[in-house]
């Protein structure tokens, strides 16, 4: 012991504090060895997992007869990211200004869906139900959108989105109320709540249904959203689905996110119950309201990015719409990659928006790739990224024998 | 992972051999060798071109326009509805001479992109042209008579089921929408003309790729005796067939010939989706393509029918040559929508 | 304090030389020499974190040794699993027992070695062996009976007859006495002695002098993961131990002054509680608590402590009776009602309920007052640090910052943060429930000074402890909990005896049924 | 940060499970067969036609409720107020419906034989939850095994002109899926419910694949060797044995599974090591136990049930493979898994009663098409009820879902 005890009367010697009793063997939680891994490995082992993934994924690609770096360079120029290159010109230019208007249209409600589910895993909750919180919120947004043609622009759009956001909000709240009160488990309750939502909003739109497109009799879709309640179009063509305000809208909403959860007392609540409920009870917190409240704000967060689809540029909603909405479980990839932070969430957003957009067809040369094949190589990269992300063990290993020496062990381990 | 997948009006199958009837309304069999060598695009909905469905009957009539008439084609898939503007209007924007949509859900989309690209020719699958709202003049819809295939097809179920002392005949459709029910229609009251005593099932599976569903719905109408079964669910329709060769019943396939499933299969009630394509081609081919109207495919020019008949049906053959005869001159013409019950 | 002698090495079953173990920059053990004699009771002794544990699950195969050997019987083995270790002839019991909950007795002491009949496991087989185990070693325990179900003495004898089982000739128990009654351990005593007679050694780690006199033959004491000596109990004292233990002489027993009790201040009247089971649990208890006063309340684990503790703190509805704090009624008010109201409360089990251990130590402390003066529901981060850092070093916590992981604390330091955030909030009524569970003699004797100066600082403590020592060092009154009821009061000065007997239920020797 | 702290969330102290049949339960358990008694009396082929005695058999339903509820029985006694009122309100329904809607409706041969084939790749993927889950592994990639199953169960079928080699073939795919799983959740201790999210991505995308790439626009061929359908001479047996009569050999398979589950989990050495692991493996390790090697038997095996559950539907049920066609039946399976509280019997039942009610919604919009679409909500509205208002809170294996390391190694 090098220190010096401090002087004092009624101070003893504290044990062997030299010695910290580290309790990171079987039971240490994830949450402890991601800390460890963060630090360690900081913003590195991301990047290095995605890395990983993608000399993986190009394995792949090369086993089928396929040349990877031409396919990954063409995945590249397809999400627009080159339109940040100084150097991309002309029609280069223009042509990956509207790839980039795409990727961020995807990114925006990628960005809340992942939220959604972040929030959810800080306090030890799993929300797959992002999907269904989705489509109940576009389904308000659609309807309170194409309604109350005469008001005011900005009183509608905002009108929208809080209803919209309620709505997902009260969603999610039904699974966080019943985990709550009967102690049902949320992953259940989720998924069950997703596909109600799929077969509500499929009767709703459907032939017959009460919120079923009114001059058009035939088709299972719903009626327009009008012009008052359309987000702004800042970039790119407003009718080809250019660029909406809802990308600010997400990033503000991770900006809140942030606050909420580093800063507020209900995230200081919310991380307290995912950590250690039991202490959390003990403190005083009420940890069946911090679920309701959790599940709520979730359910709030793709409420949000439903009504952003919906009121930026799909304005209708048809029953295939709902059915085949995916977006919610790309959501989960973002949260687990973005480690369920508010910048790691959006940076993990612009990537699989990046990687969905960029391996769209349009853009991929089908002499370079087979489009057919291609969707289903994305989902594979897809999976390897988030697999590799799970493995924050096997990263750092690699990504210590990368770095140079430096004696600074990872972890200890003592036995208690 | 959970979503169900996909939509898509009826089920296509790829086997071109046994499809029966000639070309459309172009009867040229071969392209003109000084034929304008055009761009051809094709946007898919979000079936994708494995949905063995119109995307890849679509599919099929563009490439058949690429060996024949030596046009130069580009198929994108949509994965989304996100995709739809997005493809159009980059097909338009590389100046392809005619963009094809396919799916009646693409039909907001298609409008809006003809109207930024007035120069492009835009045709659209299973959508009524003059109901777009922004009434584009360079959009062509490409219509079905689904209700005539259905009623060729429902005619044959019904002449087989008197023979065979069958009461019951059965459909099962993926969703409550137009080109299906007119499919179902038609078949409906093909059967009742055949033998007014037939009593008709129908159900929809909500679906148009899970098979198991279609298969216990089509399980569901043989234990109520049904003897024969007409699919008009995409994919999911297969296990409707395939309820009724499990069961010794007879099928009736839809869009394509079904035939090559096996003997089950008495006919098939045919939406020619690849002759729409290629004979739209032919149209920007040859200058005659007029937009802001529609070119319905029906019994008369070869664009609807039934496909190959089974050796189960062989013998009403002339029965069934008559009813197209009626058909053709239109003193048949058949119901489009399924009685409510 | 003699070195080892190699003229022993004849009798010797076990011999450990020289064993080296690393946890990255950390040395658990550094070049340990142990050597266990046939037939002799053999204690481990040592503060937390000295290393015996880790030495004695290297001998088990738990852990490998980065360096040394371990001698069966005069020959090098090798133990690389526990597997191995049973083939040597060493068994092991736990601190915290390696037991399944949810399965019998018959089947824990089975598994691993299951007895099978027509390929199916065979558990009428299992059931028969354990009773002749139970009755071979005069070690009754219920086969049938799930282990969640019963006692701590019962577990521990399902883990020593499964080890015995398992033909051990060698038994390792690593604290063995850390959760037993002291009726428990004299119990545990018997039976560690006949065990010795019959010819089997043991080695028994433990940090308590007392118990290393009265059991042990000999003693080995190592200091942060060295051998300090090896010597006879026969001529040592408690305070040559503590010596070699620690390294210094320590204060053995805390010198207190009588209290001076004022106005009672927190009052129990009639209190009703059931516990997770339904059952009743608290059972009519009333008591009373005076400002500078310390009341403990004794008994045997399981008698209704936990359940009175958390109606106390508004953690479990009160079914009748009242709870009152300076005469205000704070019967079944929420936890945080509770804690308004004035009762601060040191939890049982800090791991599980006094700490958030991946909070840091910052968010740890604030875990009672975050919401004091926040608007708009932000936190104030920096006023929520500056507190920390006042309390850290108001309390003397080593080993952290406050923005350090609580987790990355010792047992001992934790423990200073738990009583730090509850003294903190000004309390006039503090419980203290099992506040120096796990830790070390020095963290022992911080966390005893502490509560007296609350004591003498005016506050009421009711400290629920099932250590007899720090009952009595602590307690101005002693209150005897039973089955749900406190069934006497004593003064600090009472026997072991008249305590045992009201902690058993009033004289009728409770043997394990 | 993450899901272990989800998994502990889920382990809550669960009450008095097991605790044996108490006069009160009995009484709730006797109300909520009343309340479903009150119902069934009005349908096929009973057909009471008047209200009347459906509502006495309720009322009388409704007090052993509330005598239930009053002797603590909370749970059960609501359920038994709860089945009251559905059967009184499904009993008005039935009596003031056609006999010929109620009928084609209510076919209790047809609905038993759908609902064993709607259970049966439920059961199958559940299974292999439950095995791996008792190990310690939690496993949300069923939905991936099983699609690995149906894939290549339609594969194998196809290139050995065998639906034995189908099988083989599938049960191996989902195995090594389910290898992946183990190497990350055991080996690299890596967050379970991440690296199982992470194999149903790559399941999804490599039956895609390799479908587009093997078959193209064909699809599956269409005369795939088949699992053969069992016919037993049962048809004279009332309506279950018309129900039996002819059924997949992988629907008796699945059955047949839930009892070789049971027997090897609860009644064999191999299975109380497996349960030992889950509940404490450093216990199990301590007598000698290899947790590893028990898990990763536990989680490959779990990727073989599931499997069968996907060539059921490749080849058992559809006789072709479509991409995704799984369609989310491996999440309904591990919602099933929790329903029945980690025991072979309990998630038959989940999965019986999702299968009951998917046929049930399947005919109901014989009685009115324009709910069509809602009714397919039945199945997920029944199991929210029932998971919230019966079963609550289920406490899994105690070591489900917490990576296992053994120090210092």
């Amino acid at each position: 012991m090098s220190e010096q005890t401090p002087a004092g009367p009624d101070v003893p010697v504290g044990g062997p504090s030299s010695q910290p009793e580290y309790d990171l063997g079987g039971g240490a939680t994830v949450g402890a060895r991601l800390g460890t891994a963060l630090k360690s490995g900081g913003v590195i082992t991301p990047i290095i997992t995605v890395l990983f993934s993608f000399l993986v994924g190009g394995l792949v690609v090369l086993v089928t007869g396929h040349n990877p770096i031409d396919t990954y360079k063409a995945i590249f120029d397809g999400t627009g990211l080159q339109w940040l290159f100084p150097w991309t010109s002309g029609a280069d230019r223009s042509t990956a200004a509207i790839n980039l208007q795409q990727t961020l249209l995807i990114t925006g409600p990628l960005i809340l869906l992942g939220l959604a589910v972040g929030y959810a895993f800080r306090a030890g909750l799993f929300n797959i139900g992002g999907q269904g919180q989705y489509i109940v919120g576009s389904i308000v947004a659609v309807w309170t959108g194409s309604s109350w043609a005469g008001m005011p622009h900005v009183l509608h759009v905002i009108l929208c989105m809080l209803l919209a956001t309620a709505a997902g909000a009260a969603w999610a709240g039904i699974a966080g109320a019943l985990r709550a009160i009967t102690g049902a488990n949320e992953v259940i309750t989720t998924i069950m709540l997703n596909w109600i939502a799929i077969w509500m909003g499929v009767y709703l739109f459907g032939l017959g249904g009460p919120l079923q497109n009114g001059t058009q009799p035939d088709v299972p879709i719903s009626n327009d959203v009008v012009a008052s309640a359309k987000l702004h179009v800042f970039w790119g063509d407003p009718e080809l689905q250019g660029l909406h305000i809802g990308i600010f809208v997400a990033l503000a909403a991770a900006f809140v996110y942030w606050i909420l959860l580093n800063r507020s007392t209900k995230g200081y609540e919310a991380r307290a119950v995912g950590f250690n409920p039991e202490a959390a009870r003990y403190s005083g917190i009420k940890v069946g309201r911090t679920y309701v409240l959790v599940m709520g704000t979730c359910g709030a967060l793709a409420g949000l990015a439903g009504s952003l689809d919906v009121l930026g540029w799909q304005f209708h909603l048809a029953t295939n719409d709902i059915q085949g909405t995916q977006l919610a479980f790309l959501g989960i990839a973002v949260a687990l990659l973005g480690r369920n932070t508010a910048i790691g969430t959006c940076l993990a957003a612009l990537l699989f928006g990046a990687l969905v957009n960029g391996t769209s067809v349009r853009n991929l040369d089908p002499a370079v790739f087979e489009p057919e094949l291609a969707q289903n190589l994305t989902t594979v990269i897809q999976g390897l990224v988030v697999l590799f992300v799970s493995a924050d063990v096997l990263i750092l290993l690699i990504y210590n024998k990368l770095r140079p020496r430096r004696a600074a062990p990872a972890k200890a381990e003592v036995p208690a | 992972m959970a979503g169900i997948l996909i939509f898509a009006a009826g089920c296509g199958s790829d086997d071109n051999s046994s499809s029966s009837s000639s070309s459309g309304t172009t009867s040229t069999a071969a392209a003109a060798p000084a034929a304008k060598k055009i761009k051809v695009g094709l946007v898919t909905d979000i079936g994708g071109l494995n949905d063995r469905s119109f995307n890849s009957l679509a599919n099929q009539g563009l490439q058949q326009a690429q060996s024949q008439l030596g046009i130069t084609g580009r198929v994108l898939t949509s994965k989304s509805n996100a995709d739809y503007i997005p493809n159009l209007s980059t097909l338009a924007q590389q100046k392809y001479d005619l963009v094809i949509g396919v799916g009646f859900l693409m039909a907001d989309a298609i409008d809006t992109v003809a109207k930024k690209f007035p120069d492009t020719k835009f045709a659209i699958i299973d959508v009524d042209a003059t109901g777009l709202k922004g009434k584009p003049t360079n959009v062509q819809g490409l219509l079905f008579k689904e209700q005539q295939s259905g009623y060729l097809a429902g005619y044959l179920a019904g002449l087989y089921a008197k023979d065979n002392n069958i009461k019951t005949i059965s459909s099962v459709g993926g969703q409550k929408i137009p080109p299906v029910d007119h499919y179902i229609a038609g078949y409906q009251a093909g059967a009742k003309a055949a033998d007014p005593g037939i009593k008709t099932l129908n159900g929809y599976s909500q679906d148009f790729v899970d098979q198991a569903k279609c298969k216990e719905i089509a399980l569901n109408q043989i234990a109520q005796g049904s003897g024969v079964v007409f699919q008009v669910a995409g994919q999911c329709g297969l296990g409707a067939l395939d309820a009724a060769k499990e069961k010794g019943k007879q099928g009736i396939g839809v869009d394509a010939d079904q035939a090559y499933l096996g003997s089950h299969i008495l006919t098939s009630a045919i939406k020619k989706v690849d002759v729409a394509v290629v004979d739209t081609i032919k149209q920007v081919q040859t200058d005659k393509f007029t937009g802001g109207v529609n070119t319905t495919f029906e019994v008369a020019n070869g664009g609807a029918g039934i496909g190959k008949v089974s050796a189960a049906g062989a013998k009403y053959q002339s029965q069934l040559d008559g009813v197209t005869a009626k058909l053709k001159d239109n003193s048949i013409t058949p119901p489009d929508t399924v009685p409510g019950k | 304090m003699t070195p080892p002698d190699a003229s022993d090495a004849a009798g010797l079953v076990l011999e450990l030389r020289g064993i080296t173990k690393r946890f990255g920059a950390l040395t658990a053990n550094d070049a340990v020499d142990l050597q266990l004699r046939r037939g002799e009771i053999h204690a481990l002794l040592g503060e937390n974190g000295a290393g015996k544990s880790t030495l004695m699950n290297v001998v088990y195969g738990m852990l490998t040794p980065d360096e040394g050997d371990i001698l069966v019987d005069g020959s090098v083995v090798h133990v690389g699993s526990p597997r191995e270790a049973m083939d040597h002839g060493i068994g092991m019991v736990f601190q915290h027992f390696m037991l399944i909950p949810v399965m019998t007795v018959a089947e824990n002491l089975v598994l691993g070695a299951e007895p099978r009949k027509n390929g199916l496991l065979d558990l009428a087989g299992a059931r028969r062996r354990t009773r002749e185990l139970s009755d071979r070693y005069g070690l009754r325990v219920d086969p049938d009976a799930r282990v969640a179900d019963v006692s701590v003495g019962q577990q521990q004898r399902v883990e020593i007859l499964r080890a015995l089982d398992r033909g051990a000739k060698i038994l390792v128990l690593d604290e063995p006495t850390a959760v037993l009654t002291a009726q428990e351990t004299a119990e545990l005593a018997e039976v560690l002695r006949a065990l010795r007679d019959g010819g089997t050694s043991v080695v028994f780690i433990t940090h308590k002098l007392h118990e290393v006199l009265d059991v042990a033959d000999r003693v080995t004491v190592l200091r942060r993961g060295k051998t300090v000596g090896t010597i006879d109990t026969a001529g040592a004292d408690e305070a040559s131990l503590a010596r070699m233990m620690v390294g210094r002489d320590v204060v053995l027993r805390v010198e207190k002054e009588p209290g001076t009790p004022g106005e009672p201040l927190l009052e129990l009247e009639d209190v009703h509680a059931i516990d997770d089971r339904g059952l009743p649990a608290v059972d009519g208890v009333s008591l009373q608590v005076c400002a500078g006063e310390i009341v403990a309340v004794a008994g045997i684990d399981g008698n209704g402590q936990t359940e009175l503790i958390d109606a106390i703190s508004g953690l479990r509805h009160v079914s009748s009776g009242h709870v009152r704090l300076r005469g205000k009624d704070i019967t079944n008010c929420t936890p945080r009602a509770a804690r308004d109201a004035g009762v601060g409360h040191i939890a049982e089990d800090r791991h599980a309920r006094g700490l958030v251990l991946d909070f840091s130590l910052a968010e740890n402390l604030a875990l009672n007052d975050y919401r004091a003066g926040t608007r708009f529901g932000l936190l104030k981060p920096r006023r929520m640090l500056e507190a920390a850092g006042r309390l850290l070093h108001e309390f003397d916590v080593r080993g952290g910052t406050p923005g350090t992981p609580a987790r990355s604390l010792s047992g001992g330091n934790q423990q200073k943060v738990v009583i730090a955030r509850e003294v903190s909030g000004n309390p006039d009524a503090l419980i203290a429930a099992q506040p120096t569970r796990g830790l070390d003699v020095g963290a022992i004797e911080f966390v005893h000074r502490r509560l007296l100066a609350e004591r003498d600082a005016g506050r009421a403590i009711l400290l629920f402890s099932l250590e007899l020592e720090e009952v009595r060092a602590l307690a101005d009154r002693i209150l005897v909990i039973y089955d749900g009821r406190i069934v006497g009061e004593l003064p600090p000065g009472a026997s072991d005896e008249e305590l045992g007997l009201l902690m058993t239920g009033g004289g009728a020797a409770r043997v394990a049924s | 940060m993450t899901t272990d702290t989800i998994i502990k969330g889920l382990r809550a102290p669960e009450g008095s499970d097991g605790a044996g049949l108490t006069r009160e339960r009995a009484l709730g358990w006797g109300g909520i067969a009343l309340g479903l008694i009150a119902f069934v009396i009005t349908l096929p082929p009973f057909e009471v036609r008047t209200i009347v005695p459906s509502l006495v058999l309720a009322a009388i339903a409704i007090v052993l409720g509330v005598l239930a509820i009053g002797g603590g029985e909370r749970r059960v006694g609501g359920g038994a107020i709860f089945a009251a009122l559905f059967g009184a309100l499904g009993a008005y329904g039935a009596s003031r419906s056609g006999v010929s809607h109620l009928e084609v409706v209510v076919s209790w041969s047809a609905l038993t034989a759908a609902m064993l084939r709607y259970a049966t790749p439920l059961t199958f993927a559940a299974l292999g939850g439950l095995v791996s889950e008792r190990s310690g592994v939690v496993n949300i990639a069923l939905e991936g095994m099983m699609l690995m199953g149906a894939f290549f169960a339609a594969y194998g079928a196809d290139k050995t002109g065998s639906w034995v080699g189908g099988i083989l073939i599938g049960v191996l795919a989902g195995m090594a899926l389910a290898a992946i799983h183990a190497v990350f959740a055991i080996s690299l201790r890596s967050d379970q419910i991440v690296s199982g999210t992470a194999l149903n991505f790559v399941a999804l995308g490599l039956t895609g694949y390799m479908y587009v790439d093997t078959y193209g626009a064909n699809g599956t061929p269409d005369n795939l060797p088949a699992v053969p359908e069992i016919n037993l001479p049962t048809d004279s047996l009332g309506f279950i044995g018309q129900a039996i009569s002819q059924l997949n050999l992988l629907v008796w398979g699945s059955l047949i599974a839930v009892i070789l589950v049971w027997v090897v989990v609860f009644r064999t050495r191999l299975g109380l090591r497996l349960r030992a692991v889950g509940e404490n493996p450093k216990a199990a390790e301590t007598v000698g136990i290899s947790v590893f090697k028990v898990r990763y038997a536990a989680v490959i095996s779990s990727g073989g049930l599931a499997a069968f559950g996907g060539a059921f539907l490749s080849i058992g049920f559809v006789h072709s493979f479509s991409q995704n066609m799984t369609a989310g039946r491996g999440f309904i399976a591990l919602a099933a898994l929790i329903f029945g509280r980690w025991r072979p019997g309990g998630l038959l039942a989940a999965t019986l009663l999702f299968g009951f009610s998917s046929a049930l919604a399947q005919r109901l919009p014989e009685f009115s098409p324009q709910l069509a679409t809602l009714f397919q909500a039945l199945p997920y509205v029944l199991t929210l009820i029932a998971v919230a208002g019966v079963v609550g809170r289920s406490t899994p294996p105690a070591a489900d879902g917490v990576p296992y390391t053994r120090e210092g190694k």
